[in-house]
């Protein structure tokens, strides 16, 4: 039941801001309180679960006749991936208190139901409730874009919508394809997975659900949805498509490729390892070549998805561990950025590179948080962007060492990006002449994301500990 | 009732709707139109017969008090609408109607 | 006492937690007390661990585990190593830095507080991870230490981040010194891979279990780690750049510590290296060349801190060829003594040029003899240790051991040891060049000299040690289980004959100065600079245009030039050149091939212009979409006939 | 008989000419009904297409009212586009009429009209109820269209 009320909270929370209104702050303290209330829950949930496979199970019945079932199920995975969801939310809140003047009801609201979709996607075991989550997370999503973004909203938001719905039909038509297979009428990915499907048959349905999370991770050339929509967003849009949405891309491919397509991820591994090879320099050098700060940002969230994308397709130990930690990890540095990016222009109404600078002068604690995570940004040794990004090439090393060295490359294009993006905003000539420094529920948020940053970072037992036998499930078969 | 029969009936059949959906698609005055939809409709109508009667059966006939009433209803609001248009714009030409074009 | 290791570099990474993390406003005396103070505490931490271990503690070789990391059935443990390579390392790095950090205390105390307080965290964090370099026994700290120490010198050579030059310079040493630990990072991975193991004790164990072919790349890219680390050729390029930075930061960083930590990382995997004696034999040849070369480019300069950095090479460069040729005992000496005069020479040098108005031209110290005794008498010290004076100074002793080595390494020893010792003489020539200079009658500026004991301390320290730590020579390289070489007598004759030539040369030079600016034009346009405008064009040019191109448009005026054009035309530059001209040419070539590939269609621009199709095929279609009844039943009839059709077709028999 | 009557029937530029065509045609086929031996149809066809629904058309056409203007528009008309409408017609005949094989002979029994009864009423209650609903939503639907806004004064 604890699942059900992690799904429910947030929802009923937006439903909460959406009536309440902006009036005394009510909608924002609602959807925190809800949102922690989800934490809460989770904690005692994980705190409280049986050290097996699963921490905690629910399976009940929704629509039988068409073997249509409520089947939520909780590993360490998803523990981490919905505490994210939930924590992200929380300081996405707390990063868009000023930034939102219009209809902030309806703005916490969509928050609040994007992260709930998005904890749906984690928990679903049942693939049709998995790809209605899957949709549904568009949704509000959509609207943080297109009502509360800057510049040319509409159109970014409507290229996001497109660019997933359309992929969505990818892993649709691949639920449906599956669930035809079986001798019974059910979608239930436990009952699935063991069925014995030939080798093509499984390329083919995996071919159908990586098109949805290829889109979702933002896999060059998919990715041109991602740029546009992180760049105009809202603060909070930003953070949450970052940290949640593009992570549910590569939750589903380290969730469901493995588990129900074992061979066909095998065929498919090698191509998946050089698509994201050759998507992460993609990536990388484009951001380089960026003027606004926030769109390098999304472009380096380009490259680190790639990364991830190598890690779940080379299927060994290290590897996959090495995603997991790149996902967290991304979720920390990207959001930060972003939050930090959306203060300053919240303060100097620019994101462009060319025109900011200086602050190193003007708001030294800006300036501080800044370093840290384009250090990290940039895999400083110490965070855990680092770490994710050396067990992937380690694991990659294990099973195919030119890709490794490509991968390796991304290290030090990503130097170039990372030193570019800083010296962009601290470095030079102070610009905008006074620059607030960050006030006290920025520092807060900051520090939240840079203490997380440093202690996977340094201990990444924590996280791999956690996900250790989910990791153990995402295993590719009959590699070394 | 010998196959040949039959065939011819299809045949008639066949060339009645035939006809009816060239009225249709030839015609822009609305009373001509839904003349030759009583056409196009009569077609069905006596290959249900035909058939019904082919294998004795009464259910061939029962469709044709169903199509009937189809096209009962169907030249009542037909009919209406005609009116109803040629008061709104002054012309019978089904082209003038053009409200759903994209 | 091995447990106390663990928190040498604690105070330091405490003093960067506090003065860069914590955000309360501190005031100027508070920085400066704690920037100092947590430097200090390394030494004074080091100094029991030190004494412990020459009281016999480091035979066993205690190794100290910090953390254990469990990743499937690997055991990844992140520990410290009580050996004599890290003891030696160890107090060499705090005392230089702790030395080098009172300094800053004084030197900088003039800046705002909010740059001082930036100055000393970066320089904390500098020096805790340079530490848990020289004291890692895994290679996950050793590399986390590593990839700190690289950031922590991008963000103070580009201190002074109003100077585009500063931030230019330090991008380059970031950009450089990462391509180099990348490599680095794949052959400690694959080293890893082969052995199972992130320690040291277990790799080296395990490397007689790798075959050569795999030993090889392993060793080769762990070597152009350390080399690019270290600034040798052809990775030297971003060293006398850096030297943008404040004269504390290229002090510690540039001279003493951080390049010589490609020297640690080689000496603690000589066993490795010991393996594979193809890539020994190649990084001994570069660390000769680097010396040689870098000496000759130190010779060359009219500013005294490019030719410190110069000579940092050039003497690093001496280091490498005694590992090279398998003397890492030697080496490691050697980079003791060297941290202590090379950080001798820049602080005095760094009060001199202050002397001048902060102008650091050779020239312009002329007269510092006059104008600051003190400073000027340290930095003869350190001159003459520098160019290994015979006797008085311990880098004479220091060098000999390694020139002992190179001799006596086999057939190669005596071509070798003959280039070695020619580039002795070039030191000795262009150390004491820059001390005649300052000897010379000068205008007497009236600037304030600093007083205070902050400043004069360090030096003394530094001087003294210089001197006096050469008759300890030995006994330290028999602590990190080297032997000291025999060398027949007129070899050694040679070594000290060497230096003295070269102060004879210097002495020379100062007096007919023009000898020197017709070497200057005739060497100018042929030697080691060259690589570096080669780098700017081949690769640096070629990525800004690439990702500009497949930024698009937008990116046209992205990229704001990250160094500023080099003074020489390419062209002018690679005109007598025909393989410097193929070069740049066939890299142009291939830039534009790829841009050409990559100009008319990027993907995001695919995508729109999909998108766009669509929409104009909507404005084709639309057109169909008449409303008309005749029309529209036309559509009907249509589909009913394909239909019909369909059913007919399938139903042929 | 009733080909040529419905031919005739959609190719008359006069309405009248049209409708009086359309009858032809409905007794021609009427008359088909009888000699398939379904006499009940047969008598339905006539009463209520001959009967009710071309008097409907008639009224129309009286209250609408022919003109020779609006003759010679239609001929017009037809006579500039008729050969793309023919050849979909002839589309949508040809697979039936490539699809009637030969039969065997059946049943040549009359059917009575009780046992159109019997069916309708009995198992096919639902569907009488379904076109008497039908029916009703037409003559609903033929209200409200037929209702003249200039008269309400609300609309």
């Amino acid at each position: 039941m604890a699942l059900i009320a992690l799904l429910l909270l947030p929802m009923f929370g937006g439903f909460a801001a959406y009536f309440l209104g902006s009036r005394r702050d009510a909608d924002r303290w609602v959807s925190i309180a809800s949102l922690a209330a989800t934490l809460a829950i989770l904690i005692v949930t994980v705190a409280g679960g049986d050290d097996g496979r699963w921490l905690a199970k629910v399976d009940l019945p929704w629509v039988p006749s068409f073997g249509i079932s409520i089947n939520f199920a909780l590993d360490g995975l998803s523990a981490a991936l919905i505490g994210i969801a939930a924590g992200l939310g929380i300081i996405g809140v707390m990063a868009s208190w000023h930034e939102i003047k219009v209809d902030s009801g309806l703005f916490h609201a969509c928050l609040c139901w994007t992260v709930s979709a998005t904890i749906g996607v984690f928990l679903s075991f049942d693939l049709l409730v998995f790809a209605f989550f899957w949709e549904a997370q568009l949704i509000p999503s959509f609207m943080l874009i297109a009502v509360w973004g800057h510049g040319a909203k509409e159109s970014a938001a409507l290229k996001f919508l497109i660019f997933n719905a359309v992929a969505g039909f990818g892993l649709l038509a691949g639920v449906f394809g599956l669930a035809s297979m079986a001798d019974t009428m059910t979608f239930n990915a436990f009952t699935l997975a063991e069925l014995k499907l030939s080798t093509p048959m499984q390329v083919w349905l995996l071919l159908g659900f990586s098109l949805a999370f290829l889109v979702k991770l933002s896999v060059p050339p998919f990715h041109a949805w991602l740029p546009d929509a992180h760049t105009l967003a809202p603060t909070a849009g930003s953070i949450l498509l970052a940290g949640l949405l593009l992570k549910t891309g590569a939750y589903g491919l380290f969730r469901f490729s493995p588990m129900l397509f074992p061979d066909g991820l095998l065929v498919l591994a090698p191509y998946g390892i050089a698509l994201g090879a050759a998507g992460a320099l993609y990536g990388g050098v484009v951001a380089c070549g960026q003027t606004d700060a926030k769109r390098l940002v999304a472009y380096t969230s380009v490259a680190h998805m790639c990364i991830v994308l190598m890690g779940v397709a080379a299927g060994v130990e290290y590897a996959l561990a090495g995603a997991v930690v790149e996902m967290v990890a991304h979720s920390f540095s990207a959001s930060a950025l972003f939050l930090l990016i959306g203060a300053l222009y919240e303060r100097t109404q620019t994101r462009d590179l060319r025109e900011l600078g200086g602050l190193q002068q003007s708001a030294p604690k800006f300036a501080a948080a800044f370093a840290l995570f384009c250090s990290a940004l940039l895999a400083l040794p110490g965070t855990a962007n680092f770490v994710g990004e050396a067990l992937v090439v380690v694991g990659i090393f294990q099973v195919n060492w030119p890709f490794a060295l490509l991968a390796l490359s991304t290290l030090i294009v990503s130097v170039v990006y990372g030193t570019r993006l800083l010296k962009g905003v601290t470095f030079g000539a102070a610009s905008p002449a006074v620059v607030r420094d960050l006030g006290w529920r920025e520092i807060a948020t900051v520090l939240t994301l840079a203490a997380g940053t440093i202690a996977v970072g340094l201990y990444p037992q924590s996280v791999i500990g956690l996900v250790g036998p989910a990791l153990k499930a995402a295993l590719v078969p009959h590699l070394p | 009732m010998t196959g040949t029969a039959l065939t011819g009936m299809m045949i008639v059949a066949a060339g009645l709707f035939a006809t009816g959906v060239f009225g249709v698609l030839a015609r822009r005055g609305i009373l001509f139109q839904l003349i030759a939809l009583e056409v196009a409709l009569s077609g069905p109508a006596l290959a249900f017969i035909a058939a019904g009667a082919y294998h004795g059966d009464a259910e061939g006939q029962g469709m044709f008090v169903l199509v009937l009433t189809l096209a009962a209803a169907e030249v009542a609001v037909g009919l209406a609408l005609f009116l109803r248009i040629r008061r709104s714009k002054g012309s019978d030409d089904s082209d003038a109607v053009s409200g759903l074009k994209g | 006492m091995a447990s106390l290791l663990p928190f040498v570099p604690v105070s330091a990474l405490l003093g960067f937690v506090l003065l860069a993390l914590v955000p309360l406003r501190l005031r100027r005396g508070v920085v400066i007390g704690v920037g100092v103070g947590a430097a200090i505490v390394p030494a004074l931490l080091m100094l029991p661990v030190g004494i412990v271990c020459v009281g016999g503690a480091c035979e066993t070789g205690a190794v100290v585990t910090i953390l254990t990391i469990h990743v499937g059935q690997l055991a990844a443990q992140i520990a410290m190593s009580l050996d004599p390579l890290s003891v030696v390392a160890g107090i060499t790095v705090a005392v230089v830095g702790a030395l080098v950090m009172i300094y800053a205390g004084a030197y900088m105390s003039e800046e705002p507080v909010g740059d001082l307080r930036r100055f000393f965290a970066y320089m904390n964090l500098f020096l805790a991870g340079m530490l848990a370099v020289v004291l890692a026994a895994d290679v996950l700290l050793l590399f986390l230490g590593w990839e700190t120490i690289g950031l922590c010198s991008f963000f103070l050579i580009a201190y002074y981040t109003k100077r585009p030059k500063a931030v230019a310079a330090g991008t380059k040493a970031l950009v450089t010194t990462r391509v180099a630990d990348t490599m680095l990072l794949a052959g400690l991975m694959l080293l890893f891979l082969a052995t199972g193991t992130t320690r040291f004790d277990g790799m080296l164990a395990g490397v007689g279990s790798i075959d050569a072919w795999h030993l090889a790349p392993i060793a080769g890219l762990i070597a152009i780690g350390a080399l690019g680390k270290s600034a040798q050729i052809p990775f030297h390029t971003w060293l006398p750049s850096a030297m943008a930075g404040p004269t504390p930061v290229s002090a510690l960083l540039h001279s003493a510590t951080m390049v010589a930590a490609g020297v640690i990382l080689l000496v603690r995997l000589a066993p490795l290296f010991a393996a594979v004696p193809e890539i020994s034999a190649c990084v001994a040849v570069l660390g000769l060349a680097t010396a040689m070369l870098a000496a000759l480019a130190a010779l060359l300069q009219t500013d005294v801190k490019k030719l410190l950095a110069f000579s940092t090479m050039s003497q690093i460069g001496f280091m490498v060829l005694a590992l090279g040729i398998g003397a890492p005992a030697a080496a490691l000496a050697h980079f003791a003594i060297h941290a202590v005069f090379k950080s001798l020479l820049f602080l005095s040098a760094g009060i001199m040029s202050h002397g001048a108005h902060g102008d650091t031209g050779i020239e312009a110290l002329r007269g510092s003899r006059r104008r600051q005794p003190l400073a000027f008498w340290t930095f003869a010290i350190g001159a003459a240790a520098l160019a290994g004076l015979p006797l008085v100074t311990a880098g004479w002793y220091s060098k000999e051991a390694m020139l002992g080595a190179v001799l006596s390494s086999g057939l190669w020893g005596v071509p070798l040891w003959a280039l070695a010792v020619a580039a002795v003489v070039l030191t000795g020539t262009y150390s004491f060049r820059v001390v005649f200079v300052a000897a010379g009658r000068g205008p007497d500026k009236s600037i304030a000299p600093w007083e205070g004991l902050a400043v004069w301390a360090p030096l003394v320290a530094l001087a003294v040690l210089a001197v006096l730590s050469g008759f300890l020579v030995d006994a330290l390289i028999r602590f990190d289980g080297g032997t000291p070489s025999e060398l027949p007598w007129i070899a050694t004759l040679l070594g000290a004959a060497a230096p003295l030539a070269g102060v004879a040369l210097a002495r020379h030079l100062v007096v007919y100065p023009q000898l020197l600016d017709q070497l200057r034009a005739k060497l100018r346009h042929r030697k080691v600079f060259r690589i570096d405008s080669l780098y700017y064009f081949i690769l640096v040019r070629g990525f800004r245009k690439l990702s500009q191109v497949m930024a698009g448009p937008g990116g046209e005026q992205a990229i704001a030039p990250v160094l500023e054009a080099p003074p020489i035309d390419v062209v002018k530059l690679v005109a007598g050149d025909p393989i410097g001209r193929a070069l740049v040419a066939s890299a142009t070539r291939l830039v534009k091939a790829v841009v050409a590939a990559f100009d008319p269609d990027r993907i995001d621009l695919l995508w729109m212009r999909f998108a766009r199709a669509l929409g104009r095929a909507w404005e084709h279609v639309h057109r169909i979409q008449t409303g008309r009844v005749r029309d529209q039943s036309l559509g009907l009839a249509l589909g009913f006939a394909g239909l019909l059709l369909f059913a007919w077709g399938t139903s042929w028999r | 008989m009733a080909l040529i009557a419905a031919a005739l029937a959609v190719t008359r530029y006069n309405v009248v000419h049209a409708l009086l065509y359309l009858l032809a045609m409905l007794l021609a086929l009427a008359a088909a009904f009888f000699a398939l031996g379904a006499a009940f149809a047969a008598v339905l066809l006539i009463m209520v297409y001959a009967g009710a629904i071309v008097v409907l058309f008639v009224f129309v056409v009286m209250a609408v009212g022919t003109s020779p203007q609006a003759i010679a528009r239609e001929r017009e008309m037809l006579q500039r586009s008729w050969p793309m409408p023919a050849a979909i017609s002839v589309l949508v005949a040809a697979p039936f009429l490539f699809g009637i094989g030969e039969q065997a002979a059946g049943n040549t029994a009359p059917i009575a009209a009780q046992a159109v009864g019997r069916l309708l009423f009995g198992p096919w209650a639902w569907a009488i109820e379904l076109a008497s609903f039908l029916l009703l939503a037409g003559l609903i639907g033929v209200r409200h269209i037929g209702r003249d806004r200039a008269q309400e004064p609300e609309e």
